[in-house]
């Protein structure tokens, strides 16, 4: 098996315990229940936990920090972390100002948090959830769970995240999150699957020049599989999906995420940035923010996705606030 | 035998998770195929909790201990397994309150509370694709079998197994409506679910390690 | 080929265009030289280039702007920059304050950037040139170019740009430079090849469980061949051959880099790193800061290197200065 | 064939172009096996970029062209070739200052400058496992040919050739001392030099699209 680590079942604990040991200067470690936790509390602000199943590194623990997260909770590979992890997550961030969870939405995710933010709620505290759909491969009259949460989800965390910052109360984060989630369209393809580290196979087999497009971040199978093609064709399929969606028109401003799956090269995600970039400039769409790295992984998958977030003034003001967590930093105050 | 206590019980669960663990690979691997290849470890580590709580030997009251398998799923287990087996169990526990021994219609009662918790939380039904479609096959033959008179529990759980193998290999026709596999529409067809493959091999299993008198 | 790309010839345009694109708020692109420049110039202080062969992103691109370099200049694929283009980027940056070449020491690069620092003198610009060479993996009687420079040259950018930020004389900058290249040394391992965009192959093939240890950056060959072995052994072998070259004694202070190759989630970077610091805890050993993630990378390839910087107070007190960079962003000065 | 002017060495660059793409892949998997891969590559682009020179007809001097040669590898070819044969190309330049046309000897004069160039930059000599393994015995034998009354330039460069391939061969025995093939020590054995193989390569393939007339 093509993985560096020890035993499977430790994977978690020891990822944890090494981003401690890496971050140790803004984040602490509950150990315990995995749960990384914002340093230098803000005490005056409303409180955002975010989390899910490991294997999407630097998400969630990674944007824990000013500007973002409060707490990020880990579960177990591709596992949403428990009811009571996410109890104890909200306990320890509770501050009477309330609590934001920012859940991808995946029927185990949902029933983990709403479980936990039902048990806090019944201690007294104020626990609002948004759901987080961005993900447009899936669709069509078979869904009745709604669609995926991916790679979106960060500016969720962002954009919430600095309103929270910035001392608006809960209700007004929630609608701001949901404002987030309607406006960002995401859709990645795949080269390769990912190898779960329990089993240390594929989760999926790919032939050489296939691709899995519309693929999942838990290796889920995606929509199609086709033939792979260049990053010129590969943006333009997954532009044209996502304006199926979000209607790009002359004018429109917008922030762009280029996320790598795992295993993708920078250089490569900054290939396909260009090919997105001159796609979006031929529609005179504005693009105000190019995000491209690895942001929302599946272990070591081979592919990247593509998040498109619709902006209004309000938006940008919040996208452009400053940040300083582990995995993104945006200092706009100091004139470098 | 037709009456069971905690003892039984608790001897009963620690089978099932020796169960779980051995075929945690095969339970992983088979939702790998629709879902996300996680449900064996997930599964199998909760229920090595369980296991670990039985041996504690620090509860007798079955409801109490129903609640501590509830709690240990909920707390271990993260993924969709944890809450509707967590809550499975709690349902239970509120179901055993008081009771100390068990007859075929309690067994029968305790797994029907256990599916009405998993409905609770899952809000799935027969046909979503779900371990529900092993799991309630089982508890309606278990049931008619107590309308019919029937005391033998082995015989019954015998009985339901094959209930249970066949709603499992029924769901390999269906297409998921509930849980990860829903992302793939029509692509699920023809797979079974990982979680309605486990409940059938727990009732063949049981039923093979259970004495077999009659 | 698993490869996100369009044709291979116009892979480093397109990723210099891409890269441009995403960090046009804080870099300029030379794009017929392929050099990246800083945007905001400081025109009081010696200019710090480096450059190499393309297939390193973020390096060294990701690293200019402030407390880092003021320009990278791109070379093909594994293929230093030519003499022209070295050249024409201390053209560009010299302030009269005179240019420092940080270059990794490969004969291509040696010959490229010298070549290009003798044109510049010339015409009478102030140019010095730093070499790296940390990588201990390569050594015996037979080795008559010196060894390879890898991962530690960040650190070398990272400590040799904050005392340029802070007004220093090129003699100065180039002597913490070379403080910083004795001081840093670096081993890698692999357990894939990396793909190359040419030719679409492997440049050498892994048996499933081996692994290269020793391996360089540009797929060459390591020192030996072997079975892979966990996380925690293969940080006590990595570990184990630095030592031999540093001494790590009881009390010593130092930064870890633990470096991605590629194809490696920061899911197992973090795994490791977290053996390394227990490692160096037992041996007494403070760690001032870990470094985790993707920072000098060979393409696709799945591994990682391990680089320690043995500290004192002169290089703690410029690692820890501020840094603005697209690939790296360190900022002591807001408490957040 | 006794005397050549700039138009035959214009074409005889074109004809080395050539070779050199057809065989970039070949090259640069020499490359690979004990360099990094990319030796084909970033020879054949100089060699390209040389040819759309020539295309362009604008130089009638052959040591401006010359320098043209070496200016196009500085520029375009990074790596350890653009600074070697970059090199090699402006000490030719020098050394065909003033000249207008070319015997066996002036030619056999070309090569050993551009020899002179890669040694002054690579510091490599006989025996370091690089192309001039390949290069230093042509050019001897091409150097003795004249010594010897040689005047025929097709039969010198047939019988350079020759000696050529038997240096490029003989690098397979060499620990390389110079070049990215240093870092694998004694693993080099074994391997030939991709630069050795090119050069030996241009010699053959030469040799067989000259005409053959003697
Ligand atoms: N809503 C639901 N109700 C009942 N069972 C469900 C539901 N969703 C999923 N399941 C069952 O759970 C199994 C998957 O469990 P697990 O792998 O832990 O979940 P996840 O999808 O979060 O990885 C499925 O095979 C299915 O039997
Ligand atoms: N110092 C040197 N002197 C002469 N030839 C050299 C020297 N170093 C390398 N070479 C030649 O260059 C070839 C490799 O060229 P190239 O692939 O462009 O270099 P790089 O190692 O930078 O990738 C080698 O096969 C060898 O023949
Ligand atoms: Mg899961
Ligand atoms: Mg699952
Ligand atoms: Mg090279
Ligand atoms: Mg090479």
């Amino acid at each position: 098996m093509k993985k560096i680590i020890n035993k499977p079942e430790n994977l978690v604990d020891e990822m944890c315990s090494g981003f401690f040991a890496a971050h140790s200067d803004s984040i602490c470690l509950d150990y315990e229940n995995r749960i990384i936790l914002r340093k230098n509390k803000n005490k005056e602000k409303v409180s955002l936990i975010s989390g899910g199943g490991s294997g999407h590194e630097p998400s969630h623990s990674g944007f824990v920090g000013y500007g973002m997260l409060d707490a990020a909770v880990c579960g177990d590979v591709f596992a949403s972390p428990s009811i009571m992890q996410i109890y104890n997550s909200i306990k320890q961030v509770e501050n009477k100002n309330g609590v934001l969870l920012i859940v991808k939405n995946y029927s185990g995710d949902v029933m983990n948090f709403d479980g936990g933010a039902e048990l806090a709620r019944e201690e007294g505290i104020d626990v609002e959830t948004v759901y987080v759909d961005d993900d447009v491969a899936v669709e069509g009259s078979l869904y009745t769970v709604g669609r995926r949460g991916v790679a979106g989800t960060i500016f969720v965390h962002k954009i919430a995240g600095a309103l929270a910052e910035k001392g608006a109360d809960l209700i007004a984060i929630k609608k701001i999150a949901e404002k987030t989630v309607k406006n960002v369209k995401t859709i990645g393809f795949a080269l390769s699957s990912c190898t779960n580290p329990n089993s240390g196979n594929p989760i999926f087999n790919l032939e050489e020049n296939q691709m899995e497009f519309g693929v999942g971040i838990h290796g889920e199978p995606g929509i199609t599989r086709e033939k792979a093609e260049c990053s010129e064709e590969m943006a333009s399929r997954l532009m044209a999906k996502i304006n199926e969606n979000i209607r790009l028109e002359s004018g429109d401003e917008v922030a762009v995420l280029v996320n790598g799956l795992g295993g993708t090269p920078l250089q490569e995600l900054y290939v396909f940035n260009n090919d997105v970039t001159k796609m979006l400039n031929k529609l005179n769409v504005k693009i105000c923010k190019n995000f491209v790295g690895d942001y929302m992984t599946s272990l070591d998958m081979f592919g990247l996705s593509l998040s498109i977030l619709k902006l209004d003034e309000e938006l940008k003001d919040l996208l452009f606030s400053d940040a300083y967590t582990p995995a993104l930093k945006m200092i706009s105050t100091i004139n470098y | 035998m037709e009456n069971i206590n905690i003892e039984d019980i608790k001897k009963i669960m620690c089978i099932i998770s020796d169960i779980i663990s051995e075929n945690e690979k095969k339970l992983s691997e088979l939702d790998g195929v629709i879902g996300d290849g996680d449900f064996g470890y997930t599964i199998s580590k909760g229920f090595k909790a369980i296991k670990d709580k039985i041996n504690k030997n620090d509860e007798d009251d079955t409801s109490k201990l129903m609640k501590s398998f509830g709690m240990i799923m909920m707390k271990n287990c993260g993924g969709a397994s944890g809450p509707l087996w967590g809550t499975g169990f709690i349902n239970v526990s509120d179901f055993t309150q008081g009771k100390e021994v068990f007859n075929l219609k309690d067994i029968s009662g305790m797994i029907g509370s256990f599916i009405q918790g998993v409905k609770k939380i899952g809000k799935a039904d027969l046909g979503d694709k779900t371990f529900l479609d092993a799991l309630i096959p089982a508890y309606n033959s278990m049931k008619n079998d107590v309308e019919q008179g029937e005391v033998n529990i082995v015989r019954s759980i015998n009985k339901a197994s094959k209930e249970a193998e066949i709603g499992a290999e029924k769901t390999k026709e269906m297409v998921a409506k509930k849980g990860r596999a829903t992302y793939l529409g029509d692509r699920s067809l023809g797979h079974v679910d990982a979680g309605a493959y486990a409940i059938a091999l727990l009732f063949k299993e049981i039923t093979d390690k259970l004495p077999s008198e009659n």
